[in-house]
């Protein structure tokens, strides 16, 4: 318990103090992207990893998020403050409603249907042109303000996101550690004994479901307020896979796996710049990797990698 | 405590029970026992709602719960453990006996996320209550071992722990004894008799006779699906059908 | 982890090397979508922008000054062009950004170089990057409104006023569908029928039964590479005889290949590229489009298009701004806005202050297939 | 509403389902034999038609030589894809498998995409391509050929798994895989067998379409997902079910996007997908099965 909130704390003060060594640089404005991408692996973690139940449908919830957010606040005029609470109770609604039939399924089953709801979200999204203005996207969605502050720069969005990022960091891992969170890992390892212990197991799975639902939401708004135009690529299924290879490189039901999964996602794409075409072979190969050597992701990974390492070392000088 | 009437299970065109009918009382251990194929498991699933029967009724204190699901049963002070031991084994054995005072706690998801003041001490009082329930199975040296890789023998004393955190007034264990050394069959029955004197009424499918002879106040016979015989261990143990269809075959 | 350490200072080197040869030439950011589905955008895009600076340069460059042009691919996706373009201003430090290939990343990029203020000249279509006038943007391709004008005017002329739309369901589609509705009043034209089609579908003929239903004098399909070229076929297997219209997203040899005989009769409005060797001789893009088209096909060994082309104008609307002596990003935009009668590859280009797309209707032609080749209509 | 226009539309929709029809069969041989849910399914089809690009243009063979040595080389391709990525993982657990399948489509549609290049390719008709009329619909001697080769692959394959010993075996493994290793039946052998010959079908499903549709390397994704649903409304059978499964899923398809609004067309596929899983998740002619639910 102590140790958690310790590392927490470090945690925190190190996301602080980054921006000190690129102030201004280009990185910032991807370490944005980091935070928002950690605050979506964390609530598919929390669906995946703490519950057992694979969703491939992640980002049309933080695309949900984000045209509520977009088309509130221009063609309603509505203060980015409100849309975003009214975008993420009515997305965590929808996903609670959904929630019920689609979590009967099990297994691949379930991973095919949050499939094709992702897919008819993103048709939704292109075909509503009035509305969302379909495929051209939707521009001029105002910035964030607080206190006189318009959060327009790299800098200020990073403090923004990711102060948020961390509070949805604090939130799981509380949760976690919490007599929700072992219910959910209950259920996760045996649904029937979780169930014989007196665990509702459906009701808590719908509503870990809505609850990340609901998180993405609020990444989807913060990004819609971010880059100020959203368009319905962004939010394709592409995007749940990458979701997907975000929690599973990070590690499945680790908090700050999900982290490192967002990180080394979003930041790849910086180191393979000279390899352009390439990047889709690395990307399935990394997921196809990791799922056959490291399947408890990188934050169980790395440390028995190490170990082992130092093993062969030790044995080696003996 | 409990009573069963008429419970009736076809599987696709076989019949697995056959309008079974028996009742336990309250502060008894209660042996069901059978050769391979009886229906014993298939009975302790219904009784415990995880399959629907075919016909018939359970009966918990006198209020009919026929087609519950497992959760309200727990809530209703019945729980039960698995033959083949289901463990959480992602997580540390004192957060498997935590999770068994899931009915006997209320906190919700927000509240636990952000961690408000009932719930913070309602934490403290689960983990309290849990240690106390390890001490009473004997493996409180192992609370922060993750359950996945405790021995069997441990495990199904964990799972015990678990099923007792609950604080039942009925607790169903199948098969508790299985895989058990003779050693930790003795401790086993030690437990149970404990158990008892907690005044919680046990029900138990058991293979070793020797074990249920021991420790039962009253036995239930079943064989292909049908109830042969009830009575207590001597009665049992004389009844010439019992020894015909069971006691004969050297199982 | 070591490996990629390793990585990490190597990049860092060649960096600094760059940075240490940089000194004197002219940095110039580039934003394409190389992969994804706008590749056939990307592609041509990123080829003639580096074929075109690698020729000023080896001229000699600008002034004395070297151009180096600074690419970087979007996959097409709007999240990963913000990105780039943060990455070109912020740490490669251009001067002015070519692209993005698509209208949704340029929509998503404008904020980022209104705020920092930095010229983009962007190769994508939507009338909406230049309406209103944005201080900071201009851009190469004709808009969408001149492409749908052509073919109304053609219609009107031949006194036909029904027309059937089919659109591709992203970005290019929708705002080609945009222009036809709303521009159809004002040549006395009616829309019976408006249908749309997925990027990836494989088969049209349930929207064309439909059309084929109406009562429609001529289908108007707007969309790029596959789809349309489905569509021919689909309506030849129809047997609809109703004339066929595409945009200019499919004015490029890779359509007639796809659609085969399905392509012969089909009419769209399309840049001069395709048909620069059959224009006459007063044409002041010719000598443009002849030298475009040439050189491309002696470094790709492929026909250049006009994709390829609003890059290849990009590029040197940027060099004859900074001929007339810009070399800083404001100076860049002002001389920008003050380019007149630049003949390229999409048209003649006249910027100002109120216009930054700079082209007139003249910038398309009417063409039609004819034998495997594009004639142009009268 | 004419009754041409309402048979054009069932015309159309028959011969894409046909092609569903066959990727969804893919899909359920393999779940049967060894209960994985496939992703890369899809990709065997943009392999088919594909590769017969290339024995065409490449190796200069004739259509009738370049299909089977297509269809052999990404039955090849399906070999690797078990022993490489299904056979060694440590941990099968459904999640773990849809990752690798989806990682592995993944790859393999980029190894495509740099053979292939991002292009779309055209591939010549089996027997010309002028229209022939049915009442008042039209189509193309293509379509024919899309009907016959499906009904020819789904008798192969009753055949197959009714009258052969590998068959029975693989069927047997479908019902209890348990049980059929204690027979004596290898299943290792028998899952290896079901990938090759649900890739050889996609390949067949990815060759006879792609003179109408066309190619490139990322075609797969949305004709295996459309594949994925035809065989959820057959309940997952590798046999007529899935095959209706697809007929539907193509007409139903093919009438909405004429008469409802061809904007929301595949939505229309993936809405029946939520309805079917919803409401009977056993398919729409199959038994209950407590497995999906």
């Amino acid at each position: 318990m102590k140790r958690d909130l310790l590392l927490f704390i470090a945690f925190s003060l190190l996301i602080m103090v980054a921006p000190q060594f690129f102030e201004g640089g280009y990185l910032m404005n991807v370490l944005v992207f980091v935070g928002i991408n950690t605050m979506l692996a964390i609530a598919l973690n929390l669906l995946l990893g703490y519950a057992g139940q694979i969703s491939l449908g992640h980002a049309g919830f933080f695309g949900l998020g984000a045209y509520l957010s977009g088309v509130l606040t221009t063609t309603y005029s509505l203060n980015p403050w409100v849309a975003m609470p009214v975008a993420a109770i009515t997305v965590g609604f929808l996903a609670g409603l959904i929630g019920f039939p689609i979590l009967k399924l099990k297994g691949h089953y379930l991973a095919m249907a949050t499939l094709g709801l992702g897919i008819i979200i993103y048709i939704v999204f292109n075909e509503t042109v009035e509305l969302t203005g379909g495929p051209s996207g939707l521009s001029a969605i105002p910035n964030l303000q607080l206190a006189g502050i318009i959060f327009d720069s790299d800098v200020k969005n990073y403090y923004l996101i990711w102060g948020m990022a961390l509070a949805v960091m604090l939130f799981s891992i509380n949760l976690a550690n919490s007599r929700v969170g072992r219910a959910l890992r209950a259920v996760h390892d045996s649904e029937i004994a979780a169930q014989v212990l007196g665990v509702n197991a459906r009701l808590l799975k719908v509503q870990i479901f809505a609850l990340s639902a609901v998180i993405s939401s609020l990444a989807g708004s913060l990004y819609a307020h971010t880059m100020t135009f959203i368009s319905p690529t962004s939010f394709g299924f592409n995007f749940s896979i990458e979701l997907l290879t975000m929690v599973v490189i990070g590690g499945l039901g680790s908090i700050y796996g999900s982290f490192l999964g967002a990180a080394l996602l979003t930041l790849l794409p910086e180191f393979l710049r000279g390899a352009n075409d390439y990047d889709i072979i690395i990307y399935g190969g990394l997921l196809v990797v990791m799922v056959m050597f490291m399947p408890g992701g990188l934050v169980r990974g790395i440390p028995a990698l190490f170990r082992k390492v130092v093993e062969k070392v030790g044995t080696g000088h003996a | 405590m409990l009573e069963i009437s008429g419970v009736t299970q076809i599987f696709g065109g076989v019949t697995a029970l056959d309008a079974v009918s028996f009742s336990v009382s309250k502060g008894d251990i209660t042996g069901v026992i059978g050769p391979n194929g009886a229906g014993k498991t298939t009975l302790f699933n219904i009784i415990t709602g995880i399959y629907h029967q075919t016909a018939g009724k359970v009966l918990l204190e006198g209020k009919d719960v026929t087609g519950f699901p497992p959760e309200r049963l727990a809530r209703l002070a019945m729980v039960r453990t698995f033959q083949n031991i289901e463990l959480f084994g992602g997580m540390t054995v004192l957060e498997n006996v935590m999770v068994g005072m899931h009915t006997k706690s209320s906190s919700g998801l927000l509240a636990c996320a952000l961690k408000m003041p009932w719930s913070i001490s309602e934490e403290r009082r689960i983990r309290k209550g849990a240690m106390k329930w390890l001490e009473f199975s004997g493996i409180s040296d192992l609370a922060d071992h993750p359950a996945g890789g405790i021995p069997f023998g441990k495990g199904r004393l964990l799972e015990i722990a678990r099923a007792l955190a609950a604080l039942p007034r009925i607790i169903l264990m199948d098969e508790p004894a299985a895989g058990l050394n003779s050693q930790e069959t003795l401790g086993l029955a030690q437990l149970i008799k404990r158990i008892r004197d907690l005044d919680i009424t046990v029900v138990l499918v058991e293979h070793d006779m020797e074990l249920v002879m021991d420790i039962c106040d009253r036995i239930v016979v079943l064989n292909l699906g049908s109830k042969l015989a009830e009575g207590t261990p001597r009665e049992i143990q004389e009844s010439p059908e019992v020894i015909a269809a069971y006691l004969g075959d050297d199982d | 982890m070591k490996y990629r350490f390793t990585y990490l200072v190597v990049s860092a080197l060649l960096l600094l090397a760059t940075n240490v040869f940089a000194a004197g030439t002219i940095k110039i950011g580039a934003l394409f979508a190389v992969t994804g589905p706008a590749a056939f955008l990307g592609e041509p895009e990123r080829n003639s922008a580096k074929m075109v600076v690698d020729e000023i340069n080896r001229a000699g460059g600008v002034k004395g000054r070297k151009l180096e042009l600074v690419v970087y691919d979007t996959a097409g996706d709007a999240t990963k062009a913000v990105q780039l373009a943060t990455k070109l201003i912020k740490d490669d430090k251009v001067v002015a950004i070519i692209g993005p290939s698509t209208t949704g990343e340029t929509m998503a990029v404008i904020p980022v170089v209104e705020r920092e203020h930095i010229p983009l000249v962007s190769c994508s279509a939507g009338s909406k990057i230049t309406d209103p006038v944005k201080k900071w943007v201009f851009k190469t391709a004709q808009n969408d409104s001149l492409a749908v004008g052509r073919i109304y005017e053609y219609l009107q002329k031949s006194k036909q006023t029904k027309v059937s739309i089919l659109t591709v369901s992203d970005g290019f589609g929708a705002s080609g569908r945009e222009q036809l509705k709303s521009q159809a009043a004002k040549y006395g034209i009616t829309v019976v029928s408006d249908d749309t089609y997925g990027p990836k579908d494989t088969d049209m003929t349930a929207q064309l039964t439909k059309i084929r239903g109406s009562n429609t004098q001529a289908i108007i399909c707007w969309g790029t590479n596959p789809g349309p070229a489905l569509v021919a076929k689909n309506v030849r297997q129809l047997g609809i005889k109703t004339p066929l219209f595409m945009s200019h997203g499919v004015s490029s040899k890779k359509f007639i290949e796809l659609a085969g005989d399905a392509a012969e009769g089909i009419k769209l409005p399309s840049g001069k590229v395709v048909v620069a060797d059959i224009l006459p001789g007063s044409d002041k893009q010719k000598k443009s489009l002849l030298e475009f088209v040439k050189d491309y096909q002696k470094h790709y060994r492929a026909e250049g298009d006009h994709f390829g082309g609003h890059a290849w104008d990009a590029v040197m609307l940027i060099r004859n701004a900074i001929a007339r002596g810009a070399d800083t990003a404001p100076a860049i935009r002002d001389q920008l806005e003050r380019t007149r009668g630049f003949a390229g590859i999409g048209g003649s280009f006249n910027y100002s202050a109120q216009d930054h797309a700079g082209l007139g209707k003249d910038a398309f032609v009417l063409v039609e297939v004819r034998n495997r080749d594009w004639m142009i209509v009268k | 509403m004419q009754f041409d226009q309402i048979l054009q539309y069932t015309l159309s929709g028959l011969s894409t389902g046909a092609i569903y029809a066959l990727i969804g069969i893919g899909f359920s041989i393999i779940y049967n034999a060894t209960g994985i849910i496939n992703f890369a399914q899809g990709e065997f089809v943009m392999l088919g038609g594909l590769l017969t690009l290339s024995c065409l243009e490449l190796l200069k063979l004739p259509l009738w030589a370049a299909i089977p040595c297509a269809i052999v080389v990404s039955a090849a391709v399906g070999i690797l894809f078990e022993r490489l990525a299904i056979r060694p993982l440590r941990q099968p657990t459904p999640i773990n498998l849809v990752i690798i399948t989806i990682g592995g489509s993944i790859l393999i549609r980029g190894l495509a995409m740099l053979l292939w290049g991002k292009d779309t390719h055209a591939i010549p008709p089996f027997s010309g391509d002028e229209p022939i009329a049915i009442g008042g619909a039209t189509i193309l001697p293509q379509h024919l050929w899309i009907l016959a080769i499906t009904l020819i692959i789904i008798i192969i394959n009753k055949v197959y798994f009714y009258h052969t010993i590998s068959g029975k075996a693989m069927r047997a493994c479908s019902y209890n895989r348990r049980a059929a290793g204690l027979v004596g039946i290898d299943v290792r052998r028998m899952v290896l067998f079901s990938f090759i010959i649900s890739s050889a079908m996609g390949a067949v499903a990815g060759i006879i379409v792609a003179p109408l549709t066309m190619t490139a390397y990322d075609v797969g994704v949305m004709l295996g997902l459309k594949g994925f649903c035809a065989a959820i409304i057959g309940g997952m059978s590798s046999g007529m079910s899935t095959v209706i499964g697809g007929l539907l899923l193509g007409v139903l398809e093919s009438l909405g996007a004429g008469l409802i609004s061809s904007g929301y067309k595949d939505a229309i596929a993936f809405i029946i997908l939520l309805l079917i899983l919803f409401i009977r998740p056993q398919g729409l002619f199959g038994k209950a099965d407590s497995e999906r639910v």
